[in-house]
């Protein structure tokens, strides 16, 4: 084994929604022909932060709530790679609020994919940002009474250059939406619906899977009205797929002192 | 022979442009000069004042006492009064009553081409009171008014003749210093770490805007087409420490500049890089605090918050320039130290050092990159994180052959996250074997003119005023020498011996002599006393000298 | 003078919309009827952060972008105070971005008046989450390349209790949605347009005179779809009036440990 | 006479319950236990442990080796065999070779209702092959499961059956100690410190969760009702120290509770609260760095940290509590000082201390509010900052007659912000004298047993082990006692007179020897040894016994 392959033992739950996702990131690096030692992998902390640790890949595994400025200096160093964050939803919604709202300003070619489990899953079952009102934890004991964060209305809001949602209980649909964030210019939300067998007893694969509808294929994510109806939907029914597609340049281009070679091959 | 100049008036009403155009034109004449401002934290009104000292030899700080004031507001004119000194002159734009000059600057300025010229007369006047010849004023006028056209050049030209006629009747009223030829270039302290950093290679600079550091992203953001740097600004501190470690990580060599509070922002930052090994550099200009304190005046109060900052063991290293020409060069070391032992490095400067302007040998403009020790062709089996001697593991990038795993968990040599306690201990050890590396490199401090019974301990900024104060009192006979480190962490392991047997007096920017403690810590020193200023202002050379006791 | 009376001159520019800004809040303060010694005037730092050491009433002038927390736990404390935030857009909307979504999710009682002169006073002119693409500046030497922060359409996105537009220009406007914002229950979003007239050159008290229309008065603002496409109007009619309406409850009222007398009240 | 009982296995697999369930079974029957944990960071799987030591003496601290081990996992067993004592005994839920018990724990688990209660067959095997009745055991269980419903409790009791069943061919095959009468109570380090808040008055707990700080975090949600205590959750760290701060102005006691990522993200809060002299509290439960580090574990690696953070100069108070009644009490004594001296004060632990568990003689857990020093009925003339000679000024809370106005600018006696430089210093000063106030009133060290030749200087949790290491040191002749610091900032202004002339070996769970360093800063001390420990784990008393050289 090379001192850099990949860890081979998870450190997840059995059942954890964590598993589909890196299945699904694996085929959709695959499916979009990102060659792996140039793609980095970053996270912050948390369960679903360990995700980079399982992937062939290089790795900055960072810290909480962090990954998005971690991923955009790298991205900025160098252009050519390719940096996909994955990490869970405290990580990104909660302590990395504010960054996420500026990686989405800043449009950086950065791949944001969020393990979305509505809870905090490695320090033991607190409420998330996402987590639904009522859910009762030993700090909320009472339940929540905070509205939960809408990542993807956060996002069409900003004008954000690609906004979707996918689950990891559509794996195939998941890697289709990896591969299309993969695929876009700057930067892209992917919040990916995931069950937490050990914390949420809640929003369960079941729960997901009997509420998760693909949009019709009509729907225009180029409409920023019909876009931010779409992400309030939640529910019953809840849409997944490409929610929002803002028209943007990404920061790259539109930075001169990035034009050229990578800045990482500058120097001594 | 030297004398300084002050021009004082309010934000907004152009001292700082007055100030600059004066030294300039002083440095351009052939004089020595070295420029401080005193400003508040406003953008229009209050008592902000601009001090150009000019000398035949070089200088080395500030003085409190001015010989000329120009005072472009009443208020302003009360505040500094008491400061001019025995032999010296002052004006007003307006009525200054029977000491003073009372002469109508706004006035003229306006005939000259609009009150905000006001400036230039002033600036006209001074040259009159020292008896120079105005020609060296009006060319800077012309490269300083330039991008605002002929109009600009002809109007502000036009306002400092009708200062200096204002002033003619008091022509060379101050005795003066007489200029020789044309010496070295001006810098300010923020320019010298720009360009340090530039030149050193610097790719990636992410800050979130903070007084008094801003002086030195703006100047970078000036130079960055000329070095090809991305200047970003953050959402946050916290950004900005992590797009640095991020971009290190890459390979860009990278950088921050901040001030206390941002600098507080940025302590979990500073652990990851720590962690992670990444060389990171971060600009610490100082001001006082505690919180917002004091946000546009000087001080020296976070060196042991500095030296202890982020959770966790880990080395870092840290510089503190005592003059401009260190500034630059320690900002350099600072890149070179941090790619040498893949740690934070921080250069603390302060908005006494930041905002001085001295003329100083040419600092070379051209790329002289440091080597970044980066592992081109890392072999098959290549770890990021292998544990070898020195501590120092051969550092890849990433978007090569081997991947680059690393983790702010403990890690094994891969970087993979691990909870192997051994594997823990053989990283921590290997992480602080760096420490030792960099303490046995560490920079012995300047010793001037030598050692002595008596020793001036200092850092950072009070370079200048420590050795001007050594001065004065070796001209009184005194056993008193200066040890001024440039370099506070890792301490020099030679401190203890080099201050065995001296009393020790250490002159600090603080309330509670911190570099003397930090000393003590380490084992270097036991006993000392201590001069300390923490109002805000920088020492002055007179000061410490007064205020030393034998 | 009483040692707490306020402070007499300001340290503003002459000519800046805070001296507006200032005259209106006072305006709202004798229409509601607040009582002055219950009302805490809470900001971070910059020029309009300033702002609360010329109102007669207590100040807590915290750190930059940290105004909303420290607003948050002095209506927890005291529920009975009325806790104004008054501050700047690079406190409320670029250091604070985290707390801002969170004070809109926490629905917290407290009323945030924000300064917006999209730039950064204080520090001499650099950009604001709000400066608009192209605004140069001594950092953005190219000008802005980031997308521009939009405030309003991120409190409709999250479902914030009240999310209102006015501006420096129209003080009597400003006046009513002041008394607007502090007659409502939980937490309040009140963007404030305001020329610097030091550092921004662009957005000047005659560029938001021409273009800020008050809502037409048959505008529901608890149409959420509605209140979107008004959130993002800008441009040549930028709308001011009350955005959105959230149907929540407060923090406050939800919080059960917050029944009954001041916890302030309580202790030895 | 004592016994350690260790049990193993993987996360999720129920050894916390087990472990909890038996450490309250043998208080219950009247033997003082002392529970520790150890455990990764991860939901499932991976190698969990958690020990009881019982004794018929009171305990101060766990030990390495075990004399029983019960492992639920393979992986588990072979990880911990190495440690089981001479004559101790191991069994395995499986195949354990030769020289340990292989038994069906899980077989009997699910014949009793569910392989989920394979902890409650090994707590049945301990029991046996202490020679222990099992009484007590179900007691607990009864207790433990109740509100699961009779079903749960009568299940687990089968399952403990069933494992003291397949034992019996062993029991009491461990020499044991006796019990005797049910002693103090149960209370785990969190507990401690939730109550001693909740005691004191805390009204508001603002924390973002962070391991080991999550437990007093989540007492304090436990017992929020009946204190009235608003618990709430922040967004992040800096969310959470900014809003004590705004509680804690208004009137409210406030707390937060982090570790030290956490603690490094609220540096520039702490600095605040300095410059508002706010009473805050801050719990900063420690572990191994520096980043993420080992998150489950423990460290002591956070001190200069702590004393040292924030940005400019400000008093701050430091408490280490090295017991389970310390960190009651010290967290009461945090609000009372940090009330006193209207300055923050924080409390340090560290996993080990808040997770373990012992019998102590009950804390009074009615309320016993701290006083608040609050001026209830301020002058007309009132001002917030009034320069008195202690340096404390009358606090009175906004809402009643005057105005309270604050600012993290520098400020003058009414709370505005100000620019003038003479107020300044006099207000720096100020504060600085209540540093010195709180240095006067400084905890002096507690020698155990009483001062002698060489001194084991310990702070926190080291308590136990140091203690227990001085009794085995003493009993082998050797003339050592423990110094140990409750109060680690402002040091005890006694300390250098105190360990003068001693030997000072100074116990950390740190590679820098922190605390002696901070000593040596001081002056309190000069030269030092040191025993330190940084994998994660925390002393045990006959470890630094071993390691002690004369
Ligand atoms: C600064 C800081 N605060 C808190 C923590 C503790 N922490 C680690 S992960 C986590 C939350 C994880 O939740 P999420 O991001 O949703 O990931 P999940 O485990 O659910 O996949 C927290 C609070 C930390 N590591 N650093
Ligand atoms: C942590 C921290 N970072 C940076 C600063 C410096 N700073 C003070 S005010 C300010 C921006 C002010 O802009 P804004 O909030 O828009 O207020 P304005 O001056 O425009 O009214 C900045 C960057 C600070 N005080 N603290
Ligand atoms: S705790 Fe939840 S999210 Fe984490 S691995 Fe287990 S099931 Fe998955
Ligand atoms: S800098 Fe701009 S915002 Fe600040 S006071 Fe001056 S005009 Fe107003
Ligand atoms: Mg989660
Ligand atoms: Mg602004």
């Amino acid at each position: 084994m090379s001192g850099t392959a990949k860890l081979k033992e998870t450190a997840w739950c059995p059942g954890c929604g964590n598993f589909n996702i890196l299945k699904s990131l694996d085929a959709a690096i695959e499916k979009t022909g990102v060659d792996r030692k140039r793609l980095v992998m970053v996270s912050g902390i948390g369960q679903a932060a360990k995700c980079p640790h399982y992937t062939d890949a290089n790795v900055f595994n960072g810290l909480h709530g962090r990954a998005l400025p971690a991923a955009t200096g790298i991205k900025i160093a160098n252009r050519e790679l390719t940096v996909i964050v994955a990490s869970g939803d405290g990580d990104m919604y909660g302590e990395g609020g504010n960054h996420l709202l500026n990686a989405m300003r800043r449009n950086i070619g950065v791949k944001a994919f969020v393990h979305n489990n509505q809870v905090y899953g490695l320090t033991k079952g607190q409420a998330s940002p996402t987590s639904e009102p009522g859910f009762v934890t030993k700090i909320q004991t009472k339940g929540v009474v905070l509205e939960p964060l809408n990542p993807l209305a956060l996002g069409v809001a900003e004008n954000c250059s690609f906004v979707a949602r996918s689950t990891s209980v559509m794996p195939e649909h998941l890697t289709a939406m990896m591969a299309e964030a993969i695929k876009a210019d700057g930067f892209a939300l992917l919040d990916i619906l995931q069950p937490c067998v050990s914390f949420n007893k809640i929003n369960t694969a079941k729960w997901y899977k009997e509420r998760c509808k693909e949009l019709p294929p009509d729907y225009d994510p180029t409409d920023r009205q019909a876009a931010f109806a779409a992400a309030l939907k939640w529910g019953d029914e809840i849409p997944v797929g490409i929610i929002y597609r803002g028209a943007r340049r990404s920061f790259e281009d539109m930075t001169t002192a990035l034009a050229g070679e990578p800045l990482s091959s500058l120097g001594g | 022979m030297e004398a300084n100049i002050r021009i004082a008036g309010e934000a907004g009403q152009g001292v700082q442009s007055a100030g600059e155009l004066l030294t300039s034109a002083f440095h351009e004449m052939g004089l020595h000069v070295f420029s401080t401002q005193s400003y508040m934290s406003r953008i229009r009104g209050g008592v902000n004042s601009f001090d150009i000292r000019i000398s035949d030899e070089e200088l080395h700080s500030g003085r409190e006492e001015c010989d000329i004031l120009a005072a472009l507001t009443a208020e302003s004119f009360a505040a500094e009064i008491g400061k001019v000194s025995r032999g010296g002159v002052a004006a007003l734009d307006g009525d200054a009553g029977p000491d003073a000059l009372s002469l109508d600057m706004t006035g003229a300025a306006k005939e000259a081409g609009g009150a905000r010229m006001v400036g230039s007369v002033a600036a006209g006047i001074v040259f009159a009171l020292l008896g120079y010849d105005s020609a060296a004023l009006k060319k800077m006028m012309e490269k300083a008014y330039e991008k605002k056209g002929p109009e600009a050049v002809a109007g502000n030209e036009a306002a400092a003749e009708k200062g200096a006629a204002m002033a003619e009747g008091h022509r060379g009223i101050i005795r003066t210093p007489q200029p020789s030829a044309r010496s070295g270039e001006l810098y300010s302290g923020s320019e010298a770490v720009g360009l340090g950093a530039a030149t050193a290679g610097v790719k990636v600079v992410c800050s979130y805007p903070m007084t008094p550091s801003t002086g030195a992203l703006t100047y970078l953001a000036s130079v960055a087409d000329r070095y090809r740097i991305v200047v970003e600004q953050a959402e946050d501190e916290i950004c900005a420490a992590n797009l640095i470690c991020g971009a290190a990580y890459a390979g860009a060599a990278a950088m921050t500049t901040t001030s206390g509070g941002g600098f507080a922002l940025m302590a979990e930052g500073l652990s990851l890089a720590g962690m992670l090994e990444l060389p990171i550099v971060i600009m610490l200009s100082q001001r006082p605090g505690p919180a917002t304190g004091l946000p546009t005046r000087t001080g020296q109060e976070d060196l042991l918050f500095a030296v202890h900052a982020g959770h966790g063991e880990f080395p870092k290293i840290i510089y503190a320039p005592g003059t401009i020409g260190q500034a630059y060069e320690m900002t350099r070391r600072a890149f070179e130290s941090a790619h040498k032992f893949q740690t934070p490095a921080i250069v603390m400067t302060d908005q006494f050092l930041t905002d001085a302007k001295k003329n100083i040998p040419e600092l070379p403009a051209e790329l002289d990159l440091v080597d970044r020790h980066i592992e081109k062709a890392p072999s098959a089996d290549y770890v990021r994180y292998a544990v070898t001697d020195s501590g120092v593991s051969p550092r890849a990038l990433p978007g090569g052959e081997a991947f680059v795993v690393c983790a702010s968990d403990e890690h094994t040599e891969d970087g993979h996250l691990t909870e192997d306690l051994t594997a823990r201990k053989a990283m921590q050890d290997k992480r602080m074997r760096k420490a030792a590396l960099a303490a046995a490199e560490a920079m012995p401090p300047e010793f001037y003119p030598e050692p002595e019974e008596t020793v001036l301990l200092c850092w950072g900024s009070t370079y200048g005023p420590c050795r001007e104060a050594v001065d004065i009192l070796r001209a009184k006979g005194r056993k008193v020498c200066m040890a001024h480190f440039a370099q506070v962490w890792p301490v020099w392991a030679g401190a203890g011996g080099a201050l065995e047997g001296r009393r020790v007096v250490s002159v600090e920017g603080n309330s509670t002599a911190q570099f003397a403690l930090l000393l003590r810590q380490c084992g270097a020193i036991s006993q000392f006393d201590s001069i300390l200023r923490y109002d805000g202002l920088p020492f002055t050379g007179a000061e410490i000298a007064r205020r030393f006791k034998s």
